[in-house]
């Protein structure tokens, strides 16, 4: 992965396009998923905001962490947000991935999400409703377009720290490069 | 599993095609399915350990977490147990509002599934306007109970509050859209369409006595002409009072089982109406006292209710204390999520792979907890 | 020299203009669906975004096979522009016969086929395996249409089949032989892979097929590669059937009009299985092939 | 069709049960020996009673036992019949139902990640809800989350003060 994020004009178009089309990753890792598909589809229509799902993480620029992890989610969590490509985005939803939410006090769960992976927004609510995720996720496009979205690089810098945070939880984790 | 000729796909826990968070490992050869084993447990938050630490009265709102696609079901069997076990007499007219709300919840749930195995063939016009009827549903909650999805509104005792007479007027006029619009545009593109008719027919075909001898209900062994329906079986709440039928097919195979879900929905309309027109006055929640002090003697019972999927069921003990001794979750798609991916799956084309696990209605948090 | 120049620079302009078509076609494709699922859609030119953002970031590469692959995949199908005549503009389309196009197109797909294997997901592997069926399925109708349009009209280039077509529109082969224009819109369908004929890209089968391990830059060239693809099986079937065009912009717009109809058709159905689909081409369509291909002969 | 009465009666007749109760209209539960609840199970499927609901595990931990609760349906008699025993908490193993029942197998491996219970005759009683779990099985009683999760996980806090204390 090459670091040198050249802070040029040519970055800015790119974040500039990267704001107009971004590709969500259809991954429901907790509850709050159940809340993705009005958005996605007829009533809320997230893709009138060039937003739409992306079948695989290759393709995908946005990881949506819809509600609690358990440890076991955590794991293919981290391999698929390594699989992503930069410049990707994790955004949290709803109270469990912000404190543990209801789930405070179980043992299979993890409590804080940007202990763990980058995250660049939370979307609060215990399931946010759509208009919650539309408003949340237009924020999102302003933050890249003004190019304040760099939990990626975030993620590079301080790479130590998340691993050992994420080893503490799961022990042993395979990583790709 | 051989190396050279047979590979292996995990149709994992980051699927486009897998209903929810849960992984099927299968290998394959050619384009067939030879052997498959679940990979559950990405869901898993410890319920039943959470349930044991909180008061009878605070699990009212975390019990209908655990399965999304219908919350209502858990917090109606939570409050059965609990009057189960207490012995505690419901108001007729909470009865009467809680079969309302659970017919609602069906129908919000059969359109889901309905949407969601559209999506699985391909069809996503149908996966859109059948999460848009859904929303016409929740909007209906939202009235009712305030809350889109996860309404807390069953409680031991009875229901939260009661429903006003324009949202009863709401309702039917709800009820009548759906019936004379929303579901003969379904009908056109779906049940009409051969190309639906041919990606369903003769597939995940489960026969009665193979779902019998794993424990499955529900729309799977209603697919194979056996009318089970615990509505009809041990009736609850206000259904004794109504009269509906109950749909089945005849060679139980995914066709058979997207048919039922219409059909379900049809019926649920029949009980809402009736339903409604029959509601009697009264109040809406038995007087059990202070909510941060319910007390129930020691005691055990297993209840269960007709799902979507099947039978639902709690088994709940209490010591006489202010909190839940334990408390089993038997979800309605226990069987089929764990054993009968290992046991049905093997000999599907990969292209069915979808289709199979969507119209079983396999809901991963159920077997997860 | 100065006409190599010329020749150079009258193929960047074709190329261009191609893929901005392409793209302008599956923004509109995107909108019609849309508005069928009563929804807004995205703008008509998101696909310009979606291609832009995806030259800007990053790729994985999984070795020289893979990269191969996706650079086979759009060269295959830019050379088949040259064959092709879009309305005035025809580069080397004289010589540009039916045979040498569906050669070309082969290549174009045996290119992308080469860059997933190379990208070892079993997913992958068995989109590809699925586009290549498929391909075979809609080969042979279409084979027989052409081989009955070449003995009719005795050439078998597309230029002499297109001025065949010249004068009134009556004499169009859509109205000369309504079945062959229908049984050739199917086979479009299945060529440029839309519903419900798209088992190889399916979502929820395999990950969106082929294109499961690109992301970044290949996606792109493969967005590319798909546009140009539209622009081309379209223009084959416009200048068969449809009498081709001697200006540009009316080209495009019977283009368009193929283009909306297939779209509609297909938002409507849901997919075939590979072996349904194969099934489908060789009973239906193959039939009335033979049958408008021995009305001719005799 | 026989009513709660009879089927309690035609359990007595060919087993003797520590306890036989009508909990309410539809529904027993009777408590078994250890070694009798097999064959109760076995007699059961073939008197109609085929649909196996589930199999539930509750951890006494004060008398020091686990109770294994399987519950059963007859689609013809419309019962919910609960068949209760009692098993030692420390060695904790049980005769599995699997011949009877195969999809016992999966309520058994559940039951076994839970509360550490070993079914005799199961042999793949792996992992299966949890992911290399070390600590005791979570749903013993004597296994406190709150501590667990104190020690494992760190709860955000909110300028010094914890969110839970």
């Amino acid at each position: 992965m090459n670091n040198n994020f050249v802070k040029g004009s040519w970055q800015e178009i790119l974040d500039w396009a990267q704001n107009k089309s971004i590709n969500m990753l259809h991954y429901c890792t907790g509850c709050g998923a159940i809340e993705l598909p009005p958005t996605m589809t007829s009533r809320y229509d997230m893709s009138r905001f060039g937003i739409g799902p992306a079948a695989t993480p290759r393709q995908a620029d946005l990881l949506l962490v819809t509600g609690y992890l358990s440890t076991k989610t955590l794991r293919r969590l981290v391999y698929t947000y390594e699989q992503m490509q930069a410049p990707k985005f994790v955004v949290g939803f709803g109270s469990c991935t912000i404190n543990g939410g209801m789930y405070w006090d179980s043992y299979n769960t993890i409590k804080q999400l940007d202990k763990y992976l980058p995250v660049e927004m939370y979307i609060a609510g215990c399931m946010p409703r759509p208009e919650a995720i539309l408003d949340g996720l237009l924020k999102l496009k302003k933050m890249i377009a003004d190019g304040e979205a760099d939990g990626y690089q975030r993620y590079e810098e301080n790479k130590d720290f998340y691993h050992q945070n994420q080893e503490a939880v799961l022990g042993e984790v395979q990583r790709t490069q | 599993m051989d190396k050279n000729t047979q590979t292996e796909i995990f149709f994992g826990p980051n699927h486009p095609g897998v209903p929810g968070n849960y992984g099927i490992n299968y290998q394959f050869e050619g384009d067939t399915v030879t052997s498959a084993r679940a990979n559950a447990g990405h869901l898993h938050r410890g319920f039943e350990k959470l349930m044991e630490e909180r008061i009878w009265i605070k699990n009212t709102a975390l019990v209908p977490r655990i399965c999304v696609e219908e919350p209502d079901i858990n917090e109606m069997v939570y409050a059965m147990g609990f009057e189960a076990i207490g012995e505690i007499e419901v108001p007729r007219r909470a009865d009467y509002i809680r079969s309302i709300i659970l017919e609602l919840a069906r129908i919000q749930g059969h359109i889901f599934s309905i949407g969601g195995n559209a999506a699985g063939i391909g069809q996503y016009t149908v996966m859109h306007w059948g999460t848009l009827t859904r929303d016409y549903l929740l909007d209906i909650f939202e009235e009712i109970t305030g809350a889109r999805v996860y309404h807390i509104y069953i409680r031991p005792g009875g229901v939260r509050q009661d429903i006003e007479a324009e949202t009863f007027a709401k309702i039917l006029d709800l009820m009548d859209e759906l019936e004379n619009e929303r579901f003969p545009d379904l009908e056109k593109a779906l049940f009409e369409n051969p190309n639906a008719q041919k990606r369903w027919q003769g597939k995940a075909v489960i026969t009665k006595e193979e779902a019998i001898e794993m424990g499955a209900t529900g729309p799977v062994l209603r697919a194979n002409g056996v009318p089970h329906d615990l509505r009809k079986m041990m009736p609850y709440a206000a259904y004794d009072d109504v009269e509906f039928e109950v749909p089945t097919g005849k060679n139980g195979d995914a066709w058979d089982r997207i048919k039922i879900a219409r059909d379900d929905m049809l019926q649920s309309i029949k009980i809402i109406r009736q339903l409604i027109n029959k509601i009697p006055d009264g109040p809406v929640q038995a007087d059990l006292g202070n909510g941060l002090k319910y007390r129930i003697p020691k005691g055990d019972a297993y209840v269960k209710i007709e799902s979507k999927r099947g039978e639902y069921g709690y088994y709940m003990v209490s010591d006489g204390s202010l909190k839940p001794y334990r408390v089993h979750v038997r979800g309605a798609s226990t069987p089929l999520g764990l054993y009968g991916v290992r046991e049905f799956l093997p000999g599907t084309r990969i292209a069915d792979v979808p289709v199979w696990a969507k119209s079983l209605g396999i809901c991963p948090p159920e077997f997860d907890r | 020299m100065i006409d190599l120049i010329y020749k150079i620079g009258h193929f960047l302009l074709i190329t261009i203009f191609t893929m901005a078509l392409g793209l302008l076609f599956m923004g509109i494709a995107r909108k019609i669906v849309a508005r069928i699922q009563k929804r807004y859609g995205p703008p008509i030119y998101q696909p310009y975004l979606d291609v832009l953002k995806l030259f800007g970031k990053n790729a994985i590469t999984h070795g020289f096979i893979f990269d191969f692959g996706a650079v086979m995949a759009l060269g295959g199908v830019i050379t088949t522009l040259f064959f092709i005549p879009l309305g005035s503009w025809q580069l080397y389309s004289m010589e540009g016969t039916v045979l040498l196009i569906i050669y070309l197109l082969a290549v174009a797909s045996l290119g992308m086929a080469m860059g997933t294997v190379g990208s070892g997901n079993p997913q992958a592997s068995v989109g590809i395996s699925r586009a290549l069926t498929q391909m075979l399925g809609y080969e042979l109708p279409y084979l027989v249409i052409l081989f009955a349009l070449i003995f009719r009209y005795q050439t078998s280039s597309i230029w002499g089949l297109m001025q065949a077509q010249a004068g009134s529109f009556l004499n169009w082969n859509l109205f000369a032989y309504p079945l062959m224009a229908l049984v050739a819109f199917v086979v479009l369908i299945g060529m440029m892979g839309k519903k419900p004929f798209d088992a190889m890209i399916a979502p929820s089968e395999i990950g969106s097929g082929p294109v499961v391990e690109s992301g970044g830059k290949y996606l792109g060239m493969l967005l590319l590669q798909k546009s140009i693809t539209i622009i081309i099986e379209l223009a084959l079937y416009v200048n068969l059937f449809l009498g081709g065009a001697d200006n540009i912009f009316s080209f495009s717009f019977k283009m368009l009009i193929v283009w909306v109809l297939a779209t509609m058709f297909g938002s409507l159905f849901p997919r075939f299985r590979i072996e349904d689909g194969v099934k489908f081409f060789w009973k239906w369509p193959l039939g009335i092939a033979i049958l408008q291909a021995l009305y001719i002969i005799i | 069709m026989r009513n709660e009465k009879d089927l309690l009666q035609l359990m007595n007749a060919h087993f003797n049960p520590l306890k036989l109760e009508i909990k309410r209209e539809q529904n027993v539960s009777l408590e078994f020996e250890k070694e009798e609840l097999i064959q109760a199970l076995s007699f059961l499927k073939s008197h109609s009673y085929k649909h196996l609901s589930t199999i539930s595990c509750v951890d006494w931990l004060e008398e020091g036992e686990f109770e294994l609760v399987y519950h059963l349906f007859s689609y013809t008699d419309l019962i919910n019949i609960s068949l209760k025993t009692r098993i030692e908490r420390e060695p904790g193993i049980f005769q599995t139902a699997k011949e009877i029942w195969p999809v016992a197998e999966f309520y058994e491996r559940d039951i076994h990640d839970f509360f550490g219970v070993k079914f005799k005759g199961n042999d793949n009683l792996e992992e299966l809800i949890l992911e290399n779990w070390q600590e005791i099985p979570p749903m013993r009683k004597d296994f406190d989350t709150r501590k667990f999760v104190n020690d494992k996980f760190e709860w955000r806090d909110y300028n010094g003060q914890k969110h839970t204390d």
